[in-house]
């Protein structure tokens, strides 16, 4: 990575903090109260939570970025740590950028080699406030991380009454909670006040960039849009990080679809005993005419792969929620990463294609969580929604939901018993329409008309079962014909043209999206002109190859160390590996504008566009 | 919009069940198993059970594995939609079609490679969440379609054709099933279709997990001298506690329990399943006994047939669920999404 | 596919016999019976087994090629037809090449509409024949096979002798049952004989060609390499077409691998519950120092991915056969393709690379089956051996299998007890060697160094569990570099330059290489040259790019539908799509000479290269 | 060439067993486990069971699934290898690790999801083949690691600690153990060590498939009022059959078992169980009078601990195989390649 890159940078301000408490308890509060009092005053905020892989006691961060821009992406680099964990001090230290801010609680004197010369330091005796004005432990620990809220919020400028507001919506009913929680949060801001030069380099001014976007994790979103998108079945198996998607699901399904008179479910949820049987029971519902889906992730998808070329070659819908972490294997199971693209495009053995949905943000999460149930009815095969970690389980900010009550879901082609009755030919895997898609039935349709077989045995067009080699090669064909169709009614990428016309581009997708948007910024005002594409499905759409096609050379931003995307561009799209340009971070972190930035800088000369050199700042 | 079913026009002297059609409305394609395979019996002992349960074929759906038994669901209910779906999985498979539409009767088979080995799991889980199906599995120790290895049920001792003997504990699926709370368990043999008619019929009827073990000897590969399950074995050491008929209709003619020979168990659905005991301290509604007389005789070498177990008022997944009446898969838009209205009080939530 | 090819054909002898017998009855032995006869003439034969998914009463066929060439791939379209099977009839009179001859049983009069006036016919009273002769039907039916055998040896000029030998052989210690087995086959000879023109015009000469040769199928001969390979865990679960070849491997050890004093067994077969179970086991002995392996196919492979991502990084050795059949899903179990290379090479979710070989036939399964274990104990990571169901399951003509009696099983980087008590660094992930490849302990070796804790998450060098994104990436770079350190391991590929300059060349893999011998050739009397180069591995060998750099434009023939190894070739290779023109043939049988040739004919204008046309014959 | 194993240097104090280790030397690194977890309390036993047991602990190989108590194997036996694999599937990786070498110790740990849910096929296997092994299942009635959901053992009608109430019927593992042909089956409660730690050592020293279901709270998730295997619940219900002591080294003072207190079970290789009865009528040398006996007990409600079932007699999976003596991960090139001279006879039978 490189340095900050000046201007744009001076207008940021980035928090990171840091905090030794048990997952769950206050802290995670604290965060989410700073986070959205900064929200609140209309200032578009990105925040992550950063936790290992165990349920107690180990160190965990929570991230918030804070931009005037309104970028939502990662920036890279940390101009404020709040330091509350002697456990990570030194590399918390050493990961603020200079000139930065050291925010630590100074009740224990700490040695001057502990701090650096380059950065600012705020010291606040949390610790021996909260023993002064709290007996009991368990409220000193509470108390402690809302006290240190009321102290940025003075140093940063945060309005108090904003904060005060959250605190009496958050303890609606406990007035006396509320009570001391407003009293601790201005013990904090009061002493800060007192003690320290307030406000600092930092800080936030009330603006209106906010507007009517929303705050919330992709996950709920996506279990949403299966409630909107008319799933009735989830079949799931707990798996961090796509647990909270299964229960988002419930949450809204409990919400919207409890029948009032009965109290009783349109839908069901079942925990399975493993991946195989929720992938399972997905084809199962699905085969028999609901909309089903289950979420998982890596280790998941490969228990799932027998089940997922069933599921194509049988030609039964399936929706399947790939919320990614890193890996391979185990890998880290709460870091993130966008590298189980080759594993749900080709999934299982033989010859096989799926589609794969990408969003960008809980928006799309929502709306594609809507959209694979139509796409997997219509096509009658797997539908992947790949998520990741940093969609998936941050809160991001993006615009509201929306819906057109006009809307009907696409139940594809599925012949009726009046159909059938009217004497309609019905033949299972018969291409009537020409565009690879076939017609099905659900069971029980009809006494005599339109029942058959289902097997992932290769049989005819009428599904008797065949080993002749014609009319297997007859029925492979018709797959890629429906893949082919299939094209033309994916989401469609979105294009942002340079400013100039530019002979290079960039193609991006998923969650990359916001720190991609801001890279392309901070590129374009140092003179390097990228035309930019973001990718939302597989099968690629025409565009997709048009806008290679354009351009002399295309850069693939993704995370994950093999270019996953690429061998699917270079594959599908018979295009020249040479021109397509790896830029990977893999890390398990989310992906920075910095490193989008430095990295295409790095490899400018390639594009033959010198960047014009920044002014002085 | 309903179609009533048209019965195929059959021989006109072929006999009609109640809702007019012949046995041959049940029939399937032709079977590819070897001659005298037991699997041939037992589907023909499902296609006489749906004719005399008077159920309209394409109301049943079909599920089933890998293996030559999971092959026969090709071969009974031509007018049904079945699936034959991967090695080991039709349990999950079921449980998500039935999810789906809880109206339809679903009829799993499957084989003692496909349940007991690769699919062991899906079958326990299954059986413990309550799904309401007739659970079948054709029982032959072997693998039959991939050419006779053993199977996880084959008995500690039994030899293979080849003459390998098999060193394995095996795998008692009723004692499993007995376990795992299944609420319908019975062993059948597939050479004796009047008991194993009326125990598939009262599978069919029960309202719950059903699971029905039926030895089905593979006569190219274990029914030779040395296996425990071939046709010849498994006659001499069958031990039937009771014989079962399934009355449906009218009121039952409820027999009071006595020492004497028949017992009258009524299920949910009104069906009776009349029981004329052969051992008269064998009680079929007392799982813990059933268990322990299944353990005993078992160590005795016996090969236990019958209602094993019945529970005449299970519980079902739809009841744990607490899924509304009408079949999930029938909702529609309306029933189903909430709406921009909501929508929008969903966004307000999240500012 | 397109017409026969003049000349080089018209010394082509090919039959083609099937019979509606049971599997495993006398006709199969029939069938071989046959083959070895024509195989003791000294003439090179190839034969296959078209078999159904199912144990009885489905119809077989047994196809013999006969080449004067001595090309042994499958050579398209059919010379002699040994019509044996009603059920077939038609589609089996259909396929006989115009001037060909079908052979069948004239015991009941066929109508003139059920044979074709452009072929030769043979008619032989073989059920009369035999009801008159034996009265037993059990006899009958056997018998029967060995009296065409006896017609066709006279129609076709088989030396009486060798067959008499054969059945000696065969029936060594049961006298009775070879004579009358000798007499049936006299039998057929001799009406044949009286009541034919014999020979007819394909006929066959004693030859040198086999050589020593030796006929054998690709699963015995890996499960063989897998023993002087040093396997002694085998753990399995049965598919087809790979049960044989765990069978092979234990027919081999009972033979080789016995303590003679005790009786006991030096290796261990675990007939597994399922795929994962056999991976998992697998995974379990080579951690704890042991070789071994599984066999399986398609969907054993699809449910063994999670297990190949362990494998792949806790750097576990694992030795994966895969006899590929018809994907995807069940597809078509006995039949054959080259499906599963993309579900090999990128097995399992996240960035992952595997180790591939790919035998050509019998002897290669031998030599590879051997040489897996080296690699995958050096490279500590799964290597799968991609046979076909063709290879795997058929006897094949093939170079007899050698052994240097100074080879050592390469045990790879192992850290003794003498060594961890010397004071060497043991780090069970460190890059010690700068080759990517770290050094293991087995467990158990030194009561306090070098024990090490596996497990599938990150880790840093010394294996401690770490989320540190430096650490994971120092880590997944290092298994790139190992990556990069197999490619010069593995096996080269193998080079056949055209007999003149060639601007295109070909690439080649597995079982298409005897077929793909006889396509060049007839491409090469036609005046296309063609460089072709047989790809015997995965990573790719530096040879494999500079072959493809040194053409225009590399034709890639593959069994399967969608180009897979192609896919490798240009992700990994970096390699332009326009320049490697897929050729693909995947209808579930083995691919055969006149479609390669059709299909590189077809497209040689993309060669600029004119075909000559070729003299009249 | 033989390394002795060098005990740390530790405090002179610590008490030393027989090898000269201290209790120390069988720790392993720092817990990351919530405090109070049940899981660090087993692993604790056995950390106590390896050294009463004088084992080396470079001589035992550690391995796991995935869940907290998965990944407990770091927290004990430092110095022994360990292998944390993957979710549900410890029991196949043992396995080849134990065919692989004969001659280790092999401890598995697994949890109620790793086993009873993902895991069950892999569980039911391994036993049944009689994979000479500890098998412990840290059984808390939830995942864990997820945060908390119900695994398989919960108990139907236990209350998760969100409020919802279990529908589906729990797997016993001990009662699948002794149907499936375990030859040493336990039942202990991470809350009670003095009978935990005789347990497992017992475990170590049977030649066969010993399997411990090892009720382990877990206090983030599943310790709440309501729960079925909290603290207090399994305190309550617990019934312990016997109390067990592992008799090692000399001669067994072998008493008679009469309607006293005490039994002797001698092991296979000499080690002694001594029982002390708790209840008059239970004899656990008898499979099928255990399992009924459990079925009884668990029908009315208790938790019944303590050694279960044991045969001191018990085969093994290298038995089965018929293996040879030497680890086949010792084998050299002479013993397992047949070289170019064989070579050319099986080329020989080939033409
Ligand atoms: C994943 C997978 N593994 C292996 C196979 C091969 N296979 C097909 S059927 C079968 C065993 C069938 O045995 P069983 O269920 O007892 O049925 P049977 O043929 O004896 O009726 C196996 C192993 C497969 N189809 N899929
Ligand atoms: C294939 C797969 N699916 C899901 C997970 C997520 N996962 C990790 S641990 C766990 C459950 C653990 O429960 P249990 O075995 O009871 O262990 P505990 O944490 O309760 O000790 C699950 C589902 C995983 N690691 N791998
Ligand atoms: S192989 Fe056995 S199970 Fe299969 S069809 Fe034949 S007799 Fe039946
Ligand atoms: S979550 Fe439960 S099982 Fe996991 S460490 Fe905490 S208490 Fe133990
Ligand atoms: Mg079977
Ligand atoms: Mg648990």
């Amino acid at each position: 990575m490189v340095g900050t890159h000046a201007a744009a940078d001076k207008r940021d301000e980035r928090l990171r903090r840091q905090f030794a408490n048990v997952n769950g308890s206050g802290s995670a509060s604290a965060n989410q109260l700073f986070a959205k009092s900064i929200l609140r005053m209309g200032i578009p905020i990105a925040s992550r939570n950063i936790f290992p892989s165990n349920i107690q006691g180990l160190p965990t961060w929570f991230e918030v970025r804070v931009s005037g821009e309104g970028h939502l992406g990662r920036r890279g680099g940390v101009d404020l740590m709040v330091a509350m964990n002697p456990q990570t001090w030194d590399r918390d230290v050493a990961e603020i950028d200079p000139g930065g801010y050291l925010f630590y609680d100074s009740t224990k004197p700490l040695p001057q080699s502990k701090f650096r010369a380059d950065i600012n330091v705020i010291g606040v005796p949390l610790t021996q406030m909260c023993n002064a004005a709290y007996t009991d432990s368990r409220q000193r620990q509470l108390f402690k991380n809302i006290i240190y809220v009321g102290a940025l919020s003075a140093l940063l400028q945060i309005e108090p009454k904003v904060i005060e507001t959250l605190l009496t919506e958050q303890f609606k009913g406990k007035e006396r909670l509320a009570k001391s929680n407003q009293d601790a949060f201005h013990m904090g801001r009061d002493w800060a006040l007192a003690n320290l030069e307030c406000p600092i380099g930092l800080r936030l001014a009330p603006s209106d960039k906010v507007g009517d976007r929303i705050y919330v994790d992709g996950n709920s979103a996506a279990g949403l849009g299966a409630v909107y998108g008319g799933a009735t079945v989830c079949a799931w198996y707990p798996i961090t990080p796509s647990t909270s998607l299964a229960e988002g699901f419930e949450r809204y399904c409990k919400r919207f679809r409890t029948e009032p008179e009965t109290g009783r479910k349109r839908y069901a949820i079942v925990q399975a005993e493993d991946e195989l049987a929720s992938i399972g029971m997905v084809i199962g519902a699905s085969w028999n005419g609901a909309r089903a889906f289950t979420a998982t992730s890596g280790p998941g998808i490969s228990l799932m792969q027998e089940f997922v070329g069933l599921s194509y070659f049988a030609e039964i819908p399936s929706v399947i929620f790939d919320v990614q972490r890193a890996g391979p294997s185990t890998g880290m199971p709460t870091r993130t990463q966008q590298s189980d693209v080759l594993a749900a495009a080709y999934a299982s053995h033989g010859d096989t294609k799926h589609l794969v949905l990408f969003p960008e943000d809980p928006r799309e999460c929502f709306e594609m969580g809507a959209q694979a149930f139509d796409l997997a009815d219509r096509f009658q095969q797997p539908v992947f929604v790949l998520l990741d970690l940093d969609i998936g389980m941050n809160d991001w900010l993006c615009e509201p939901f929306a819906w057109d009550d006009s809307r009907r879901m696409d139940r594809g082609k599925v012949m009726t018993a009046e159909e059938l009755e009217a004497g309609q030919v019905f033949g299972r895997y018969l291409d009537a329409d020409g565009d690879g898609v076939p017609y099905r039935t659900y069971p029980g349709t009809h006494p005599s008309k339109g029942a058959f077989f289902t097997r992932g045995t290769s049989r005819d067009r009428f599904a008797k079962y065949t080993e002749q080699g014609a009319a297997y090669v007859d029925n492979m064909q018709r797959l890629l014909r429906k893949f082919e169709t299939a094209k033309a009614h994916v989401p469609r990428p979105v294009e942002r043209p340079a400013a100039q016309p530019a002979r290079a581009g960039v193609l991006y997708y998923g969650s990359s999206s916001a720190a991609m948007t801001e890279a392309l910024a901070a590129l374009e005002a140092e003179g390097v002109h990228l035309d930019a594409l973001r990718i939302r499905a597989f099968p690629f759409h025409d565009d997709v190859l048009d806008f290679i096609a354009r351009h002399d050379k295309v850069f693939v931003v993704e995370q994950n160390r093999d270019a996953q995307l690429r061998t699917l561009l270079m594959t599908e799209g018979g295009i020249d590996a040479a021109r397509l340009v790896p830029i990977l971070h893999y890390d398990g972190t989310p992906i920075t504008a910095r490193f989008i930035h430095a990295a295409i800088a790095d490899k400018a000369p390639v594009l033959n566009v010198v960047p014009m050199r920044k002014a002085a700042p | 919009m309903s179609f009533l079913p048209k019965p195929k026009l059959h021989h006109p002297k072929l006999p009609t069940n109640a809702l007019g059609f012949t046995r041959r409305d049940y029939e399937g394609a032709i079977s590819t198993l070897c001659a005298g395979c037991g699997h041939d019996s037992i589907s023909a002992a499902i296609i006489q059970a749906c004719f005399d349960l008077d159920i309209e074929p394409h109301r049943v759906a079909k599920m089933s594995g890998i293996g030559c038994s999971s092959k026969t669901p090709d071969y009974f209910l031509g007018a049904s939609h079945g699936f034959n779906s991967v090695h080991g999985r039709m349990p999950s498979v079921l449980t998500g079609a039935n999810l789906a539409n809880r109206e339809l009767i679903y009829l799993g088979v499957s084989g003692d490679g496909d349940s007991a080995s690769i699919g062991l799991g899906q079958f326990a889980h299954s059986l413990r969440r309550g799904v309401n199906m007739t659970y079948i599995v054709e029982n032959n120790g072997v693998y039959g379609l991939t050419k006779g290895q053993f199977s996880a049920t084959s008995d500690k001792g039994s030899k293979a054709k080849k003459g390998t003997i098999n060193a394995d504990e095996p795998i008692d699926l009723v004692g499993m099933a007995l376990q795992l709370g299944a609420t319908y368990v019975g062993r059948g043999f597939s050479g004796d279709k009047d008991q194993l008619v009326p125990l598939i019929k009262g599978a069919i009827r029960h309202g719950g997990a059903a699971f029905i073990d039926c030895i089905s000897p593979c006569v190219a590969f274990n029914n030779h001298e040395g296996s425990t399950k071939s046709y010849d074995f498994v006659r001499e050491h069958n031990e039937a506690v009771n014989r079962l008929d399934v009355i449906l209709g009218r009121a039952p003619i409820t027999t009071a329990y006595g020492p004497g020979e028949l017992r009258d168990v009524v299920q949910h659905d009104g069906s009776v399943l009349r029981l004329r005991k052969l051992h008269s301290d064998y009680d079929p509604t007392d799982r813990v006994a059933a268990m322990n007389y299944l353990q005993e005789r078992k160590a005795a070498g016996e090969i236990v047939t019958g209602l094993l177990y019945v529970d005449p008022e299970p519980s079902d997944l739809h009841a744990s669920q607490n899924t509304v009446a009408l079949p999930l898969n029938r909702l529609d838009d309306a029933a189903l999404c909430p709406g921009a209205a909501a929508l929008a009080r969903v966004n307000a939530g999240l500012r």
